[in-house]
Formats: C-alpha cells, sequence, structure tokens
C-alpha cells in the first residue's frame, strides 16, 4: 500500500521513486485538473506500464453539502439550489423536486404544467446528451464534433432562455407547476429544432459513430454485465447499455409519460460503444415524445393554486425521476415545517462512479478516457 | 477467407475515414456556416429575450415614482440573503404614521438570478432586467441601492 | 409480490420488527443487530432484492437512523429499511458485498454523519479531508469559520 | 522569370569577386544559417496560424482574428508571450537534460532542412545520399523527447514520452519503405536526382498504384512520426495532460512547439520531393502549350505549394479523427502498414525491373 503523501504528490523525487516497490507499478493522478474528468474530480490511478492495476475515486472537490443547505431552505427556495447539481439536467432536478413537494402536499398538477413539463425535461436530455457527445469526442482527441455538438445545443438554450428566463440553471419548475407560460415563439422554435437535430444527426454518424478508429476505441472497452451494472446500483443509459431496464420514465410513469409513445433503449453488450449508442438512440427518443407533444400542449392552467407558504405534513417522501444520467431520487424527511428536516439526493453519477473501478481496471489508460466518457460524469451531481 | 477479411477490413476503415474527412472538409469549404459571434461588437444588435434574467431592477415611472411598500415578500422569499428591505415610516398629512421603503438593498455577488423574489412581490414593484455585463473591479460596488434618490411610492399602491 | 406478502414474510423472519405502511411503500424497523442477516435474506432467498437505489442516514436528535432503499429489478417492488443507531458510537454491519453500491454510500454516510459500518472493506472519509473533525449532515454540527448564517 | 537560383549565382559571383576563397564560404555559411533560422521563425508563425485557422473553419469558427488583419500577427503576440514568460524548471527535475531537451528537438529539426531542394538549383547541401540522411536525422528526434520525458521528473511526461519512443521507432519503418519504393524507382538517394526524375511526371503517376499506397503509407506513418493526431500518443492531451512537454513552459515550450511544426513541414517537404515533384511544376503529357504555362510559374512556388497542401491534408486529419489507443497504434503499424509496405516494395521493384512505369 502506498501512504497518502505518495498519493497526493505527482512530483515525487524522481519517477522511478515515484513508483511502488519493486513491483514496477506506479501512482498517477488523474486530475483534480484533467481535460478528461470533465471538472474536479481526482482519480488516483495506479499503473503498470499503460494497465490500470488500481483506482481509486477521490470526491469532494466540490462538495457544497446541498443535502445540509436545503434544510434550512423553504420548498420553494430549495429546488433552486438542485440546478447545481446535475447542471446539465436542471430543469429534471428541478422536477423532480417539485414533484416530491406535490407528492407531499397532494397536489393536482394542471395538464398544461404537465406537458410543458415533459418538453422542457426532454429538451433538456437532448442539450446534455449533446453535450456529452462532444465532450465524448473530445476525450478521444477528436475536437470538431464538440463544436458540432454545441451549435445544435445552443439552439435549444436559446429556447430555453426565452422561455425560462435562463439558459443553463432555469428554475423554471414551482411546486404546483411551471414560473410561467411559454413564450409564443416556444413551439415554432421547438419545432425549428427538430428540423435542425435530424438534419445535422447524420453528420454526427459520419464524423464519429462511424469512424474505424472510434469504434475501435470503444468496442469491449469498459464492460459491464448485467448484474454488476444492477449490483453497482447504475441507473440510466449506463444501466441501459448493459441491458437493465432502468428508464423511470417506463417503469413509474410520472407527469404524462405514460401517455406518450416512446421505447426504452436497450444495448446488451455492456461496453462503452453500447452506452454510447443507448446515448444517441435516446435523442431520437426524446424527439418523438417531443414531436407528440409540442402540438398537443392542452389549454388551461401553467400552475396550480398553492398556498404563500408551502408546508409539507410529517412525514418520508421519495420520487424518483429520470435524469440525463440516469435515475434521480429525492427523498424528504418532513417534520410539517416550512422546510425540510433531512433531504437526501440520490445522485445518479455517485452510483455510476462507484463502477468505473470495476470497469477499468486491466485496460489501458486510454480505454479509461473512453469507459469514463460513457459514463457522462457531472461532477458536481456526485459531489454534490 | 483471410486476405479478403484483411482487405475487406481496410476498405472499411479507409472509407469511414474519408467520410469523416468530407464531414470536416465541407465546412472547411462552407464559411458560411460558420456560427461565431464576435461579442463587443455585436452588442448592438445582441438579442437577448425580456424574460432573460440579468438582475433585479426596480421599476420606477416617469414621477420617480415605485411600487414598493417596503412589505418584505422579496427578502423572505430570497433564499441567499440578497436582498434586505430597510424601512422608514412616513408621516401622511393628517398624521397618520405609515410604513414604506426606505432602502431596497440588493446584493448583486448574491443573486443567483432565480426570480423568486419577483414571483413573490405583490406590487410587481421588482423586475428582472436583461443586463448581464456585470463585472466590475471592486466588488462594493455590487451592492446596490435600487430604489432611486428621491423617489416615493406610487399613489395607491397598498 | 405485494406489500401484504412482504410484510407476513418478514413477520416471519423477524417478529420483533415493526411495520409502518403508511407511506408509499413497506418501511420496516429493526434492530441493528438484525440487519446483516436479514440484508442476507433480502438479497439472497427469492425475495431477491438486487437493487439497493438508496441508502443514507437520518440524525433525529436523538439517534440515528440509516434507511435503507431497496428493490428488485425482477419484481420491482420496493422496500425501506429502517434501524436506529445509538448516536454516540453509532455501528451498523457493512452490507457493501452483497450491493456494491453501498461501499460509497456508505463512505458518505460514514463522512457526513460518523456512522461506523463494521467490516467495510475501505472506510475511509470520502468527500471532506481526512484530517476533517466533526460530521457536517447532524443536526448539531457547527462550523463557526464557514457557515453563513442568515 | 523569377528564379531563387539567379538570385544565389548572382551572389556567388558577387562574393568570388571581391573576397578570397575561405572569406566567401565563411560567409556563405554565415548567410545560410541566417537564412534557415529566419525560414524557421517564419515558418513557426505562418504554420501556426494556419493550423488554428484550418482548425476554425473545420469546426464551424473563425479562429484568430483581433490581432491584425485577420487575426496575422495572433502567432507574433503569442510569440512575444512565451519569450516574456518564466521559463521554470521544475525542482526535481534533471536541470541539464531538462534544458537540453527543446534544442536537441530543434537542432534536428535544422538539420533536415540542409537536404531540402527548396526550388530548381536552390539546395542547402545536395548530398548523395539525401534520402538516407533525412531518415537518419529524423529519428533522432525522439532522443530528445525521451529526454524531455524522464527529465522531467514527471510521470505524464515519463508515460508520453515513453509512448513516443515506441511509435517513432515502429513508424520509421513504414516512412522508410515508401521512401525505398521512389528510390527503388530513380535508382538514386541523392534529392536533386529524384527531383530531376519527374521532369516528365510525378512518380505519384507515373508509379501507378503501388506508388500511391506508398504515398499514403508515407503521409500515415509522418503524421504519427511528428506525433500529430490521431496518432499524437505523446502528448494525448486528454489522457497524459499535455505529454513529454506537461513541464515545460515559457521558451522551452516554444521550441518544442515550433519544432513540430518544423517537423511538419520537412516530412511533407520530403513527401512533396519524392511523389509529388517537388519543385517541378506539373506536366500533362504532350500538351505543350499548358506544360509551357505551367513552367511559367516559379518553381519554388510549385514546392512550397506542394508542402503546404500536404500540411494541410495532415492538419485536417488531425481535426477529423480521434486519437488511437497505443496498442492500437502498434498495431496499425505492424499488422497493416508494414505488411502492406513491404508487399508494395515488392511489386515496385518487380516494376522497376520491367521497366514498367511511364
Amino acid at each position: 500500500m502506498y501512504t497518502e503523501t505518495q498519493i497526493v504528490h505527482n512530483n515525487t523525487k524522481t519517477t522511478v521513486d515515484g513508483a511502488l516497490d519493486g513491483t514496477g507499478e506506479m501512482v498517477i493522478n488523474v486530475g483534480p485538473q484533467h481535460p478528461a474528468t470533465h471538472g474536479v474530480l481526482h482519480l488516483v490511478i495506479t499503473l503498470n506500464g499503460e494497465t490500470i492495476k488500481k483506482l481509486e475515486p477521490h470526491l469532494g472537490y466540490i462538495h457544497r453539502s446541498i443535502e445540509k443547505m436545503c434544510e434550512s431552505l423553504s420548498y420553494r427556495q430549495f429546488i433552486y439550489v438542485t440546478s447545481r447539481m446535475d447542471y446539465l439536467s436542471s430543469h429534471i432536478n428541478n422536477h423532480a423536486c417539485a414533484l416530491t413537494v406535490e407528492k407531499g402536499l397532494q397536489l393536482e398538477i394542471p395538464p398544461r404544467a404537465q406537458v410543458i413539463r415533459v418538453l422542457m425535461d426532454e429538451l433538456t436530455r437532448i442539450a446534455s446528451h449533446e453535450l456529452w457527445w462532444g465532450a465524448m469526442a473530445m476525450d478521444l482527441g477528436a475536437f470538431t464534433p464538440f463544436f458540432y455538438a454545441f451549435r445544435e445545443r445552443e439552439t435549444i438554450t436559446d429556447i430555453m432562455e426565452e422561455t425560462c428566463g435562463a439558459r443553463l440553471t432555469m428554475n423554471y419548475m414551482v411546486p404546483g407547476g411551471v414560473m410561467y407560460d411559454i413564450h409564443p415563439n416556444f413551439q415554432r422554435r421547438v419545432k425549428d429544432f427538430i428540423t435542425l437535430f435530424k438534419s445535422k444527426i447524420d453528420e454526427y454518424n459520419d464524423l464519429v459513430t462511424g469512424n474505424i478508429i472510434f469504434q475501435n476505441r470503444m468496442k469491449g472497452v469498459g464492460k459491464l454485465s448485467a448484474e454488476d451494472a444492477i449490483s453497482f446500483g447504475c441507473t440510466g443509459p449506463v444501466a441501459r447499455g448493459s441491458g437493465v431496464k432502468s428508464d423511470i420514465r417506463k417503469l413509474f410513469p410520472y407527469e404524462v409519460y405514460d401517455k406518450v409513445e416512446f421505447d426504452e433503449i436497450l444495448e446488451t453488450e455492456g461496453d462503452s460503444f453500447a452506452r454510447y449508442m443507448v446515448r444517441i438512440r435516446e435523442m431520437h427518443q426524446s424527439v418523438r415524445i417531443i414531436e407528440q407533444l409540442i402540438d398537443n400542449i392542452p389549454e388551461g392552467d401553467f400552475q396550480a393554486k398553492t398556498k404563500a407558504v408551502l408546508k409539507l405534513p410529517k412525514g418520508e417522501f421519495y420520487t424518483r425521476v429520470e435524469t440525463a444520467r440516469g435515475e434521480l431520487g429525492v427523498y424528504i424527511v418532513s417534520e410539517g415545517g416550512t422546510t425540510p428536516y433531512r433531504i437526501k439526493f440520490r445522485s445518479p453519477g455517485f452510483s455510476n462512479l462507484s463502477a468505473l473501478e470495476h470497469m477499468v481496471v486491466g485496460s489501458k489508460l486510454g480505454d479509461l478516457m473512453a469507459t469514463m466518457g460513457t459514463l457522462d460524469l457531472v461532477i458536481p451531481d456526485i459531489d454534490r | 477467407m483471410f486476405i479478403k477479411e484483411y482487405i475487406s477490413d481496410i476498405y472499411h476503415a479507409v472509407k469511414s475515414l474519408l467520410t469523416g474527412m468530407k464531414t470536416t472538409g465541407g465546412y472547411f469549404i462552407r464559411p458560411g456556416e460558420i456560427i461565431t459571434q464576435q461579442y463587443p461588437e455585436n452588442r448592438a444588435d445582441l438579442n437577448l429575450s425580456e424574460r432573460f434574467r440579468g438582475e433585479v431592477v426596480m421599476i420606477h415611472d416617469e414621477n420617480n415614482e415605485h411600487a414598493c411598500t417596503g412589505c418584505t415578500a422579496c427578502e423572505l422569499a430570497c433564499p441567499n440573503a440578497t436582498i434586505k428591505i430597510i424601512t422608514k415610516f412616513d408621516v401622511s398629512p393628517d398624521g397618520k404614521k405609515k410604513k414604506a421603503l426606505d432602502t431596497f438593498v440588493y446584493h448583486l455577488e448574491l443573486c443567483t438570478m432565480c426570480n423568486l423574489c419577483v414571483e413573490a412581490c405583490p406590487t410587481d414593484a421588482i423586475k428582472m432586467a436583461q443586463n448581464f455585463e456585470h463585472s466590475v473591479y471592486d466588488r462594493s460596488k455590487l451592492t446596490k441601492k435600487l430604489n432611486q434618490p428621491g423617489s416615493k411610492i406610487r399613489e395607491g399602491v397598498e | 409480490m405485494t406489500k401484504e406478502y412482504f410484510r407476513e414474510y418478514f413477520t416471519a423472519l423477524l417478529p420483533t420488527a415493526s411495520f409502518d405502511e403508511s407511506g408509499e411503500w413497506l418501511n420496516v424497523q429493526i434492530q441493528p443487530e438484525q440487519w446483516r442477516s436479514f440484508a442476507l435474506e433480502l438479497r439472497q432467498s427469492e425475495l431477491n432484492f438486487n437493487y439497493l437505489f438508496c441508502l443514507t442516514c437520518i440524525d433525529w436528535k436523538t439517534h440515528l437512523t440509516m434507511v435503507y432503499h431497496l428493490s428488485s429489478t425482477v419484481h420491482r417492488q420496493t422496500v425501506v429499511i429502517k434501524a436506529n443507531l445509538n448516536r454516540d458510537s453509532p455501528e451498523i454491519e457493512t452490507v457493501s458485498d452483497l450491493w456494491r453500491t453501498a461501499e460509497f454510500h456508505e463512505r458518505e454516510v460514514y463522512d457526513l454523519f460518523g456512522v461506523k459500518f463494521l467490516n467495510h472493506p475501505d472506510l475511509r472519509r470520502l468527500i471532506l479531508e481526512d484530517d476533517f473533525s466533526g460530521y457536517p449532515l447532524r443536526k448539531d454540527f457547527e462550523d463557526p469559520i464557514n457557515m453563513i448564517k442568515l | 522569370m523569377f528564379s531563387l537560383e539567379g538570385l544565389t549565382n548572382s551572389l556567388q559571383q558577387w562574393l568570388n569577386a571581391h573576397f578570397s576563397s575561405t572569406w566567401v564560404l565563411v560567409i556563405e555559411s554565415l548567410l545560410v544559417i541566417l537564412l534557415a533560422i529566419t525560414l524557421f521563425a517564419i515558418l513557426g508563425l505562418v504554420l501556426v496560424l494556419m493550423e488554428r485557422k484550418v482548425a476554425a473553419h473545420m469546426q464551424i469558427r473563425l479562429g484568430p482574428n483581433r490581432v491584425g488583419p485577420m487575426g496575422m500577427f495572433q502567432t507574433t503576440a503569442d510569440t512575444l508571450k512565451l519569450i516574456m514568460k518564466e521559463g521554470l524548471t521544475p525542482d526535481g527535475a534533471d536541470k541539464f537534460l531538462f534544458n537540453l531537451a527543446p534544442f536537441v528537438v530543434m537542432i534536428v529539426a535544422m538539420l533536415l532542412l540542409a537536404p531540402i531542394p527548396f526550388a530548381q538549383n536552390f539546395q542547402i547541401w545536395d548530398i548523395n545520399i539525401g534520402v538516407l540522411f533525412v531518415s537518419a536525422v529524423s529519428s533522432i528526434s525522439v532522443i530528445g523527447i525521451l529526454m524531455a520525458g524522464w527529465a522531467s521528473n514527471n510521470k505524464y511526461s515519463l508515460l508520453g514520452a515513453m509512448r513516443s519512443g515506441a511509435q517513432i521507432v515502429s513508424y520509421e519503418l513504414s516512412a522508410g519503405l515508401s521512401i525505398i519504393t521512389i528510390v527503388v524507382l530513380t535508382g538514386s538517394l541523392q534529392l536533386s536526382d529524384i527531383v530531376s526524375s519527374q521532369q516528365n511526371g510525378w512518380w505519384i503517376f507515373k508509379g501507378h498504384i503501388p506508388a500511391f499506397i506508398a504515398f499514403v503509407i508515407f503521409i500515415i506513418a509522418v503524421t504519427a512520426e511528428t506525433n500529430r493526431a490521431p496518432f499524437d500518443m505523446a502528448e494525448a492531451e486528454s489522457e497524459l495532460t499535455a505529454g513529454f512537454h506537461t513541464e515545460y513552459s515559457g521558451m522551452k515550450f516554444a521550441l518544442f512547439f515550433l519544432a513540430e511544426y518544423i517537423n511538419i513541414f520537412i516530412v511533407c517537404a520530403i513527401g512533396a520531393t519524392l511523389f509529388l515533384g517537388g519543385w517541378m511544376p506539373l506536366h500533362i503529357g504532350n500538351l505543350e502549350g499548358f506544360n509551357h504555362i505551367m513552367d511559367y510559374i516559379p518553381s519554388s512556388v510549385w514546392f512550397f505549394g506542394k508542402v503546404f497542401f500536404l500540411i494541410f491534408l495532415i492538419m485536417w486529419f488531425r481535426w477529423t479523427f480521434p486519437r488511437l489507443r497505443i496498442d492500437q497504434l502498434l498495431n496499425l503499424e505492424w499488422k497493416y502498414l508494414l505488411p502492406i509496405s513491404m508487399l508494395n516494395l515488392l511489386l515496385v521493384t518487380i516494376m522497376a525491373i520491367m521497366g514498367w512505369h511511364f
């Protein structure tokens, strides 16, 4: 075993001294500032040549203790903080929190608000997957896809800006519905986006998916069996890439997900390419959901009538939603007051990360990036 | 057949690489699709939607009157203690004391633009403005007083 | 498999356990000593609770409560297991070998609540630095330097 | 007609008329050194700017556009910045090797400039083993990279350097073999001979499909040899942050950076000389009129045009493809490129013996 000082210092006396005694192995720090970790994730990996022998994540560089913060915020206020967890699916995080509060209040949501929420969720999911696609390609050394992905994502953020007032941390969901009605341009612009998206998705396949180098980098890398995926608590595209049915939208439908038609994407290989394909195909399903709903937004209120001060009854409330990364659980323990007594966010990234060591041990250093990329880690989501 | 597979491998590999090069090469010769926005120059035609949340401002009309009663609903709604309302007592001509706004202190450096204060305001006295260029050299400049000097509450706003 | 089925099954297994069915899912209150054998039963019997989707702790000021949300990818039923721990020296057996996701979640709970998981393979602080003192998510945690009182 | 040959000849005559032969040699050497260094500086500035512009346009961006018209002085500004920057040497580094490494890489790149025929009769050193010299000297650059990686005392650097070693040594093989195909066709190692043998057509056209295959393999191999994406294993920015030059900053980093671009220029110049006829204008069969028009374009323009076309090709690769993994990189060399180029060499040899080329 190595001591803590050896872990922390990348520059031990010489590289030979930094190697573990007698084994020819060396410890290197990937992160907390590293181009492939997309944030402040710190992985301590033990390498034998190029082969990874051991991997240990060190977390906490961006831990803000959102759970503790929420304990002092009211049920209206705490929702905005959750945008800062998984900032790429901030709408969905807010949605989960709003749903939990509504479950506690036993509030009926107007159908218009439900449809708007689902539309926003799916747009967020596409935006998140777009960014992941670009970043994934960048992890493997292809820079150009990143810009193409951002071009399409920009259209979505523009739509969000117009309707929600912000581009990333929207805070559009409030208990009882949404903060304000959709912008008059919303439907037209979403339809324009879908046309644009469909015309550009072939380019993605030409540039990345079909590329022989990319396929060789991804296929057979970072294998995760279905049993392991369940045991590690993996959800979302990571679990579905291993053939585990885990789409909360199908299993425990919320809002109007039981009224729209879409498929749960399953791939059975369990390697990085399977996870990649799940996300690419999921974007198509999200487009399918949006197409069904965009012309059928029911008339009516966009917000249910709520009291000025919300008080949840004494009890425990747990809601699950499907974010772009997997299953987000919001667990509120209420003592009957205006603030939650204890709140726990079961974040998808945390569980997905725990499977990383299992997936990469024995493979090359380059495979670590290919695997980590397909886990789609958002570090604030892991640290919270 | 080993040789056949070997050759077809190479064929497909080269084909996939050329497809990728066609895509990037296509963009190289089509400069019309460049999406760069040259920010400081395009300031004039920047299109920010009217809902964009840049900072909290207080609405003043042409008579330098606002609608804030100093009820502190926004202060209570704010999750970050961004807003501090200082109230005073106005004495009306008939001798009645009435609570009124003295200073609306707004800490821009603490604000997360969540819009909860605007939602909470019963008299629509504040709104979100579209200004997003907040950088200043001194942090103390971010603490703002939102009610203009000499402004008073509009008649009839309770 | 329904709530009643689980209830009967668990009553037969653990006569001392108390149940709470008021919420969405069946809540089972057990003694911490029973947890390990109970977990083995949940995981390995035909109940097949193979998916631990949430593991957390609640500080009730008088005691700590460990909360395990268990589900199964086969029958999709959920049970919530709770165990009250002594606040001064909270200890419970680990289940990280049954559900591997528990390894990280238990480290997180150890880090933020100070619950000691017996036989955990690698029980160190996960989020905070190793020399940090105190457990931030406990209700009596005070940090006079970094905490902003509103 | 403008030609660099005329310039050098008149200079030579003027010097001979005024100085003794020793002094002529000394002055000419100094002039050559000065010119080489100037060429280096200009190439560095131009190529970096070109790379950034090419990348930007492929990535639907504008690229540098703030410093000077169309951002033309961006690289000059960058160079100034790098000169002003403190050149840090890490505490645990082997100071001597650490400081030596960038110069080794740089000097190797400079040496390679010697036998390249830039234009008609405009060559620093027309050595009769030109091709051999180039392939021999270019493999020295790996020593500089290994030196940098080892002396930095950083594990990322070390990994990058080791990768680079394995890579350059193996790709040297197929690069060499594809160079040999042209040597076989020409029958000479001298670069000026190779160029003049392409008087009636470039080898890539004259040599049928085998020459084309050799050209493709050559381009792949030199991309790998210069550590360019998709073979940038030595840098591999998403894996090893910056590979062998992680610890370098300031001018020492700039030398590595410059050497990378100079190396690209040189390998592309070799490629253009061997396969695309060097400074030879494009001639098509018996179209006399067309050939005459082509002859009016100065030979230096032809040469630089071809070189920049190849450089563009290599940049195009970089901004399109993902990076290979280290074992796949070696697989590609040993399982595909090497057998193919050996078979190809055999074909070319038969072709040359039978005189089947044009």
